[in-house]
């Protein structure tokens, strides 16, 4: 079976639910990250950090009920969860900065098998800026990438970045709908491969090298 | 001493040239009276000092698309592609700096402090042409202060003193650039009594506001 | 979670040899219930962060009579006698830091910052063995962050899930401790429902309270 | 007519006082400085910021409606005025250093001719430690230092201070029962001598050098 995009996207955002722990704070990137919300394991509590200033994201309001003062990072109305807060962007930053932020999930346009991120800037073509994204992958005690594995075909998981980058070596793990991959200080582990795919054609989608353990086992089922 | 003044009075004191700081995210937060009439007053050459450059029918976007700064200092411009076609056609200058960095040097130059140091930043571009210095074993970058001539906000409440009471995410910048200005000027939603803050609740005293542009009249 | 404990666990929680933080200024905003139960669990060789010492009869004046520290890390001991008879006579250590200059450091500590830049101590004794760094021409001190292993705070108003509201003066140095140190302990005067303490007014986020001391039970 | 102590203090707090303008952000030190604020004159308003965390600064409560939380510097409760805030440590030292406080009146040990100051240490003797003192100096747009001219008998206007320092070249303004001096570049000018003194008195009191200019007026009369 092949998965459509809205389908990987969900196999992925599922997949990164399940890395967090009860009582974790979280940071979600815009796009595919902010689907990881949608998927929280039932039994477990998480709070989301909104670097605009909030912690405790809630649900999108219905209409007529949004507040103007009140949005997530993408400028999208939300609400606010009991139990949550509000504060200046020195202070949610140095939640952030500080390591007080259990998690982080964000895109990439690469990463690489040295934990290296890029996705800020393509010279001379895209520049949208780095925004909070250099402080929450230093500050994030987890950074999670979630992304499609390649791009129109072209591979995004590299020996070494090209484009400039986000971050050194900061990533933990990357989830994509076909693998979900450990950084480790050895290289690139490869922890468990997506529910339509096998190692080899993770391998043959990926620039990195990666290591393959004994037991590689399936997620997405 | 009495703070009121227009929107239009607001937008007179920005003069060509003048370094602005600007509240606000994707302009939740940012006073849209006193930037509508900035768009209106053709004032130009100015360096903006805001989180973003807004959208291109937004708040501080609109004075990127009538070309009215020379300069923009802020985290991220992709929400207004008309900032990125300038800076690449070298009409205007883009200085990309990482967010929570952005606001430390607000508030460096509001605290009187020389600089912080930050991991931010290491190993990328945002390192280049910074003093990297060693604590604890650990490299950081030394970020330096930013300053405004007049920083131009945004509140949901402000007495009539100028104590003001931020709302939900449209906090953000504000209290920081408040006091990192020569002139502040605050753009209130509503304009309340003397007393009607909780003064546990006053992010900005009113010493750092010189004008008010009042309420939603 | 529930995170409620009893003054008696709370001082149990602090073990020989660690570095606390306490809020308060001359003992307001300190966690007096704790504190009490610290004075008298006879830990020792601790380290404290703190504003002050306090008077010798209150909050963490107590336990400088009772020789429970081998180091003070403060701004100023002029109220409390003891401190400095003990500094004269070796038998504790007393590093005096100013005041702003110490709320900065601990900050950094919370904020993940590497150091700041002050102007304050210039050419004074509080210079002595800093680094100093020139920026824009002028000189100021590298300022290194402060942590700990334990925080002992006071809030006016504490929700059950750890939300802090402080009141008046009582809050100080408690926000930026809560930030500072692994394990957070905040004394409340008064425990409230979720939901009862403004957003905009939360001081300190749920999650960084560890441990509820409750109200006036 | 010999002034008392109580006297000497209030001629020097009024004197102080005269140096505050409307709509200035005041800080008063610990003792003889808190004293300025009973002689505000009637036609100007002043604020007072206190370290430890407000602006607003209000009469002493009646007994009985203190508040354990609000209190001033000094830790004697207060209460605060209408127009008032509150505030943490970080931001409190924020507006002082970042020069926001437009006076501070402080009192000395010792001050000098270049406008040194030492009031936080006499070595080897009484170490109540700097407190705020030295960001406040360092931050306040005007340094003003309202002491006794000397103690028991012993100079306290120095050529140079001997104690450890406070702050260096900070102050701008000494206030004394005996003389109002401007710290200069050229040193330090006599601009009034006190209600009963004379200018030969005033040098013979104080060690620093007092450059006298042909006006110097009377004050506290």
């Amino acid at each position: 079976m092949a998965l459509d995009k809205n389908q990987i996207k969900q196999v992925i955002a599922k997949r990164v639910a399940q890395e967090l722990k009860d009582g974790d704070l979280v940071n979600l990137g815009i796009g595919l990250p902010t689907m990881v919300a949608n998927y929280i394991p039932e039994d477990i509590e998480v709070f989301f950090q909104s670097e605009n200033g909030l912690i405790g994201l809630g649900p999108t309001p219905e209409k007529g009920q949004e507040n103007k003062d009140l949005t997530n990072a993408g400028g999208q109305p939300v609400t606010l969860l009991p139990g949550g807060c509000y504060f200046d962007s020195a202070t949610s930053f140095g939640i952030i900065r500080g390591g007080h932020v259990d998690a982080t999930v964000l895109g990439a346009l690469e990463v690489d098998g040295k934990g290296n991120l890029a996705n800020w800037k393509v010279p001379g073509k895209m520049v949208p800026g780095m925004g909070g994204a250099m402080d929450l992958t230093v500050g994030a005690k987890k950074v999670i990438i979630a992304m499609q594995h390649t791009q129109s075909g072209e591979q995004k998981i590299l020996k070494e970045c090209t484009l400039p980058l986000t971050a050194k070596q900061q990533v933990d793990l990357i989830v994509t709908e076909m693998a979900v991959m450990e950084v480790t200080p050895q290289g690139l582990v490869l922890r468990e491969i997506g529910p339509d795919t096998s190692v080899e054609e993770v391998i043959a989608a990926t620039g990195a090298t990666l290591i393959i353990p004994e037991e590689v086992k399936t997620f997405g089922l | 001493m009495n703070k009121f003044i227009t929107a239009t009075e607001a937008a007179s004191k920005v003069k060509d040239g003048m370094t602005i700081m600007v509240g606000g995210f994707l302009g939740v937060g940012s006073p849209p009276k006193i930037l509508a009439a900035l768009a209106e007053s053709g004032v130009k050459d100015l360096t903006l000092i805001c989180n973003d450059t807004s959208f291109p029918d937004k708040t501080v976007g609109k004075l990127i698309v009538n070309k009215q700064f020379k300069k923009v200092i802020v985290s991220h411009i992709g929400t207004n592609p008309e900032t990125g076609r300038q800076m690449n056609a070298g009409e205007t200058e883009v200085d990309l700096v990482p967010q929570g960095t952005l606001a430390e040097r607000i508030r460096c130059g509001g605290f009187g402090l020389g600089g912080v140091l930050t991991p931010t930043g290491i190993g990328t571009e945002a390192e280049d042409e910074k003093e990297r210095i060693k604590v604890n074993g650990q490299i950081y970058l030394l970020e330096t202060p930013l300053k405004a001539d007049i920083a131009l906000l945004y509140g949901a409440k402000v007495d009539k003193k100028g104590n003001v009471f931020y709302n939900a995410t449209a906090r953000n910048f504000n209290p920081l650039m408040a006091m990192a200005a020569e002139t502040v000027i605050i753009e209130a939603e509503e304009i309340v009594e003397i007393g009607d803050i909780d003064p546990n609740c006053v992010a900005t005293p009113f010493k750092f506001i010189n004008y008010i542009v009042g309420g939603a009249e």
